[in-house]
């Protein structure tokens, strides 16, 4: 298998992460950038466990969404490839993110107000 | 001017197409054909059934006492369960038997893009529907379709567990076949067909599918809660415990809202269809109709509180009364396009016109009682009364009803090569018509005058209109079979229908009827405007398609020898 | 034909805009028989405001509808073998802008009008009275509060609880109101208000009467005469018996109302001597003609056991309980027994504290047993007074549930 | 108006052409078919974790003792297990594509080990917290942050347990009998997006139940 890996690698893609799709487009895989988005995610998860820890403040509720946003947008955009990939998945998922955001921020302004 | 046409060619062929048998509709099958005649019947039946609930209710509502019912709980399953059989298990897989039958045809392709799939979501239904059914043997939910706790859950019987879990069923079904849909419609459709060139039952049907993959997780995810505090012990409904009563309201409606466009948007695409046709001109404003659909379907997502004005904080009403009465502006260009359309034409009373005009004449007075419930303080005196019950059944009755009605006339043929009687058709038009304007007109005064909705002890005072409605809907009950009845005789004693009986430009009719296992011999070329009628390129493709596959005539010669065993219909 | 659908011809123009117009003005005018009579300033602003939606919506349905009939008997084609299609017409872009627009207008104004009219009907008055609500399957409990007046017993602010609102002509009210098991929703139909009430939350609404119940004049406020109380929230069994039980009194003038309430408040501080006189005034204070049928006050509840002729049957109910143990049990542990053929719906009537809606003090409990233990065959009681007393102070606990 | 002339088409489309074609369609028909299912996914957690957003809204103290009590380490080592193996469910991807089927093997048996891992860590949390009384038992026993906490968890680790099932039974055995090359990497992808999907969901649920 190894082998066949090797000769297959070297016959086909001379930098062996780059790939020819169907349709005559290639396309590189960024096995280098799959693991430094690894890296940031741990470190963001670090910094958010950090931010929890802390006396609750201001910021606090603010900087834990906009650490884990970020750290959604870079498994959505390089993991799940959404950077390379047709067009219309970005919008597949962005209508109903908002839809659900909108929601959930009329459920949470709901109550304190209401009666 | 470029007048060039393309035309289909060939030999004149006799039909090939298999008539859909019993035995084809009782097994499992991946082909869309049956896979949608499937959902006709199960919708059908259960049409039935919700029928008889709502005449039972008419019945019991004949007096002002509790004499039909053994007690108000009896009375409560009654319309919970009619209003929900209708919802979920008539008009939502009616739309979708039409969906699966037409659309694939309509765009030229040879199936759905996941043939498997769409037959999977469809046996999702039976038992959902029997889990409904099966409510009965333990008590069966008595809180209203909305199901609002804690009524639901905490005071409501077994069935209500049972109740949820079968709508899951549905919402799943629904989902998986608006997947399809969508992929169907954007990857497949032929060349020569942009998105504008589209038949508009086909943008009706994205748009829907749109809105049911958005909105019916929400509902999914309130089942899930209200299952969850039924059996589970959670709280999320409860107050004493640290639970939200508003948040059921508030996720049901966020589904249920968007819902009512996902059961009267495929009767508007049917009514463009059916109009257009049998009116022989060109759809009025053909953008307009398409892009109103897609502007309904999103405003659609943002007045959902507009059922909870009585339940709403004060200062959360006023926005909720905008977006809604912004609705009626995409509504209206829609209903003066379809006027538009026929204004000029050379309408044919066919049974699908007259049902077509039926529904145009009814849905106008559930959009002008739609616009009067969207402000806020006339909302406040006739919210939860008769008058949103009367508004409700003319836009689900009035609209979509009468638009799949108009659907059955137009695409029977289609499915099974013969034509329905047009005299019983006409019958069925005039007591519907009748019989419909004079059950829920009459609703709107007594619900003016104070009658609140799901009562079954009222005020004496309100006997007079509740035995014109009940008389009005038993003429309206035995009007739906006299449509059954003409399906079943049809069957066997309709007119041949030949490829194309009512001259149109449409795809699905531009192969023989019932269509072959592929749909289409070789590739089907569209005509490059499904509506364009009036012009000589349209005759003369008209003309070959019957040359093609053969005139009613040819159909019947062919076949005279031994008239196939059609069971299904 | 082309021809004709481009020109545009002015006098039918007119024709159609008259007679739509003028029909929604004639069934505009219909709007007063469509409605109960306006009893509150509130109404007689809704009744306006739908006044102008029916005479636009009304104009709408004449053009909508005449233009279809028109259409489908002039354009048709009973020809079988006309083969004919009409002009090829794909839209008209003045046209579409116009019937884009004209709605539109509509609307904003409706929007502005409904606004309008929101903030007038919404806004607090000056001089609110507060009354508190509390719905419950399948009955009303209002609650009055005579701010100025020390109850000795208590200390606190003479309080009484009746199933009927009481009220004046212009006086601005305060509804506040909460359910105790699940939502239903207070609505008086002549006064054109509607509020849920919400398990957990408070709720408020608030109007103001413009006329009063007595419309014969003869200062006799009858239940015939009062307005009815709707429960427009579908609350189970007995939701449609639940606006039927309680009404809206609304005196012709503030003296009347301040009358009546000194009476109430002087059956708080000075109740009478006699336990069963006591009873009979006190008994329609608490929500059970929801339910229960007793004809002596003239009850008609349906989803309760039937109270008439109760003191017969108490003593044969429970093995072991006298008459005068089983009713007051009945009242405290409504679980306990449960008649046959009756679901477990009674709220509980409990001692400890004053402040709940469901509060019944010893003193109530007892003259209420009393009274119903006169509720017999012959008239006389079933019970003995001391025996009573004696049952009210015995602890029971519900763990002896007989059934459940 | 002019004459109409009649172009008449030819029906004899390359069959070759057509399978071509038709096959491209699949590939994007597939995938188009996942994202609007995970669109609608989005929408069924996104209920699940408002709901939980509205009861910690207006209950902070109950959250914060529970939080206080439950410590964040464990969760904190879960947190870093499902992003790892998103990790490695990607590099596996990369494997496939450049043709190297052992390497797909290695990296998805990771994935899936470290799935197991992450639904074993949370059993014994839920242990932890069960002992510490937070149970929905309704009654005495009733806790209201359990009623709000499992339903989206356990939820979620149900989505991470059949994603395991699905690397098992659609991605590693097939691959071991010799499916899946550099052009047939659909499945691999498909599986690929359902469990980075997964893995955003916990990045919300971590920080909105466990955080916050």
């Amino acid at each position: 298998m190894d082998e066949n890996k090797q000769t297959h690698a070297q016959s086909e893609h001379a930098p062996n992460d780059t790939v020819h799709l169907p349709g005559g487009r290639s396309i590189t895989l960024p096995g280098g950038i799959y693991t430094f988005v690894f890296v940031i995610l741990a470190l963001l998860t670090v910094f958010e466990i950090i931010v929890a820890e802390l006396p609750d403040g201001f910021f606090t509720l603010p900087l834990l969404l906009l650490a884990s946003l970020l750290k959604a947008v870079l498994v959505v955009t390089f993991y799940m490839h959404l950077n390379t990939d047709n067009r219309i998945f970005r919008l597949v998922l962005l209508i109903p993110v908002g839809v659900m955001l909108l929601s959930a921020m009329w459920l949470l302004a709901v109550p304190p107000v209401a009666w | 001017m470029a007048s060039v046409v393309s035309l289909p060619v060939g030999e004149l062929r006799k039909s090939d197409g298999k008539p859909i048998m019993l035995r084809d509709v009782l097994g499992w099958s991946v082909d869309h054909k049956v896979i949608g005649v499937q959902y006709a019947l199960i919708a059908l039946f259960f049409f039935i059934i919700g029928g008889s609930l709502a005449m039972l209710i008419r019945w019991e509502l004949l007096t002002p006492a509790l004499d039909l019912m053994a007690n108000g709980a009896a009375y409560n399953t009654l319309f919970s369960i009619h209003g929900t059989v209708m919802i979920f298990l008539w008009v939502i897989p009616m739309s979708a038997a039409f969906g699966n039958y037409v659309v694939p045809l309509q765009l030229g392709a040879k199936d759905m893009a996941f043939p498997w799939l769409n037959a999977f979501a469809f046996w999702l239904i039976p038992p959902a529907g029997v889990l409904m059914l099966m409510g009965w043997f333990v008590g069966p939910a008595e809180a209203g379709w909305t199901s609002y706790p804690p009524l639901s859950t905490m005071f409501s019987p077994d069935g209500q567990t049972l109740w949820a879990i079968s709508i899951h069923l549905l919402g799943l079904s629904s989902i998986l076949g608006a997947i399809n849909f969508i992929v169907t419609i954007a990857n497949m459709r032929p060349e020569g067909m942009g998105w504008f060139q589209m038949p508009l039952f086909c943008w009706a049907i994205l748009a829907t599918s749109i809105i049911i993959v958005m909105a019916t997780p929400f509902l999914a995810g309130g089942l899930t809660l209200l299952i969850l505090d039924r059996v589970a012990g959670t709280a999320f409904f409860n107050p004493a415990e640290g639970g939200d009563v508003l948040l059921w309201q508030n996720v049901f409606w966020f589904y249920s809202h968007p819902a009512v466009y996902i059961m009267v948007l495929p009767a508007f695409g049917i009514l463009s269809d059916v109009l257009s046709v049998h009116a022989r001109k060109p759809i009025f404003g053909y953008r307009m109709i398409a892009l109103s659909s897609i502007a309904i379907a999103v405003v659609g997502f943002t007045v959902w509180a507009h059922h909870m004005f009585t339940a709403l904080a004060p200062q959360f009403r006023i926005p909720f009364m905008i977006t809604s009465m912004i609705i009626a502006v995409p509504t209206g260009i829609k209903v003066f396009s379809w006027l538009g359309t026929i204004w000029g034409g050379k309408i044919r009373w066919t049974s699908a016109m007259l049902f077509g005009l039926g529904f145009l004449s009814m849905f106008v007075i559930g959009g002008i009682s739609g616009v009067m419930l969207g402000s806020v303080p006339f909302d406040l005196h006739v919210h939860d009364t008769y008058f949103v019950v009367s508004h409700l059944h003319f836009v689900l009755y009035g609209g979509s009803v009468f638009g799949l009605y108009a659907g059955i006339y137009h695409w029977y043929p289609k499915v099974t090569g013969r034509m329905l009687d047009e005299r019983m058709g006409k019958w069925h038009f005039a007591l519907t018509y009748i019989g419909f304007f004079f059950t829920f007109f009459p609703m709107h005064m007594a619900g003016l005058a104070g009658m609140p909705r799901r009562i079954a002890v009222y005020a004496p005072e309100f006997q007079t209109w509740n035995v014109v409605i009940s008389i009005a809907s038993f003429v309206l009950g035995v009007s739906t079979f006299v449509l059954l009845y003409n399906m079943v005789w049809a069957l066997r004693n309709g007119k041949v229908a030949g490829p194309n009986p009512w001259r149109a430009l449409t795809l699905e009719w531009a192969t023989s009827s019932p269509p072959p296992a592929t749909n289409f011999v070789g590739d089907p070329v569209p005509f490059k405007d499904p509506y364009g009628y009036g012009t000589k390129e349209a005759a003369a493709y008209v003309e070959a398609v019957e040359a093609r596959y053969g005139t009613p005539d040819d159909v019947a010669q062919s076949s005279k020898p031994a008239p196939a065993e059609t069971a299904g219909d | 034909m082309n021809r004709s659908s481009s020109g545009i011809n002015i006098v039918p123009i007119l024709i159609v805009a008259v007679v739509c117009i003028g029909g929604g003005l004639l069934i505009s005018t219909l709007t007063p028989t469509l409605f109960p009579v306006q009893a509150s300033s509130q109404a007689q602003q809704i009744d306006t405001l739908f006044q102008l939606m029916l005479a636009i919506g009304g104009g709408l349905f004449l053009l909508v509808q005449g233009l279809i009939y028109y259409a489908a008997f002039r354009f048709r084609v009973k020809d079988e073998n006309d083969r004919s299609d009409g002009p090829p017409i794909h839209g008209n872009n003045t046209l579409e802008i116009v019937w884009t627009a004209i709605p539109a207008v509509v609307v904003v104004i409706l929007v502005i009008y409904s606004y309008s009219v929101w903030v007038s009907i919404e806004t607090p008055q000056q001089n609110e009275t507060t009354v508190e609500v509390v719905g419950r399957r399948f009955a009303w409990t209002f609650t009055y509060t005579a701010e100025d007046i020390i109850d000795p017993q208590t200390n606190a602010p003479v309080r009484f609880n009746d199933p009927n609102l009481y009220t004046y002509v212009n006086e601005a009210l305060r509804l506040q109101m909460t359910a105790t098991d699940v939502n239903h929703a207070f609505w008086v139909p002549q006064m054109r208000i509607k509020q849920d009430l919400l398990v957990g939350r408070i709720t408020e609404m608030r109007f103001t009467p413009i006329l009063s119940t007595d419309t014969n004049g003869d200062g006799i406020y009858e239940m015939a005469e009062a307005f009815p109380l709707r429960c427009a929230e579908l609350c189970g069994d007995g939701h449609g018996a639940m606006g039927l039980v309680s009404h809206v009194y609304v005196f012709g003038s503030r003296e009347e109302y301040d009358n009546w309430f000194a009476q109430r408040v002087n059956l708080v501080l000075n109740p009478p001597e006699d336990p069963v006189a006591r009873g009979a005034q006190i008994l329609p204070t608490y929500p059970c003609s929801g339910c229960h049928v007793l004809t002596s006050l003239g009850w008609t509840g349906q989803s309760g056991p039937n109270l008439n002729g109760i003191g017969d049957r108490a003593s044969r109910r429970v093995a072991g309980d006298s008459a005068e143990e089983y009713i007051v049990h009945s009242i405290r542990h409504p679980l306990r027994y449960l008649v046959p053929g009756y679901a477990g719906i009674m709220p509980q009537f409990i001692e400890d504290d004053p402040s709940n809606a469901n509060y019944m003090s010893d003193a109530d409990l007892i003259a209420i047993t009393a009274y119903l233990c006169t509720q017999t065959a012959s008239g006389d009681s079933a019970c003995d007074i001391s025996t009573i007393e004696e049952a009210a102070a015995e602890e029971v606990t519900t763990s002896g549930m007989a059934s459940q | 108006m002019s004459e109409v002339s009649i172009q008449h088409t030819d029906v004899s489309v390359s069959q070759a052409a057509a399978r071509a074609k038709a096959k491209a369609l699949r590939v994007s028909n597939y995938k188009f078919a996942m994202w609007l299912y995970l669109a609608s996914e989005v929408v069924i957690f996104g209920t699940l974790i408002a709901a939980y957003a509205v009861f910690r809204y207006n209950n902070p103290e109950v959250v914060h003792e529970v939080h206080k009590e439950a410590g964040v380490l464990l969760v904190a080592i879960n947190t870093f297990l499902l992003l790892m193996s998103s990790w490695c469910m990607v590099m596996g991807l990369r494997d496939i594509q450049m043709g190297n089927r052992q390497g797909l093997i290695r990296w998805i048996a990771a994935t899936a080990v470290l799935g197991t891992v992450f639904i074993a860590l949370q059993a014994v949390e839920y242990s932890v917290l069960s002992a510490a009384g937070v149970l929905m038992t309704p009654g005495a026993e009733f806790h209201a942050f359990a009623a709000h906490f499992y339903p989206p968890t356990f939820f979620h680790g149900l989505h991470v347990f059949v994603g395991v099932l699905w690397a098992v039974i659609w991605v590693i055995i097939p691959a071991m009998r010799g499916s899946y090359g550099p052009g047939d990497y659909l499945g691999v992808e498909f599986f690929g997006l359902y469990w980075h999907f997964v893995d955003v969901v916990w990045i919300v649920l971590f920080t909105v139940i466990y955080l916050w």
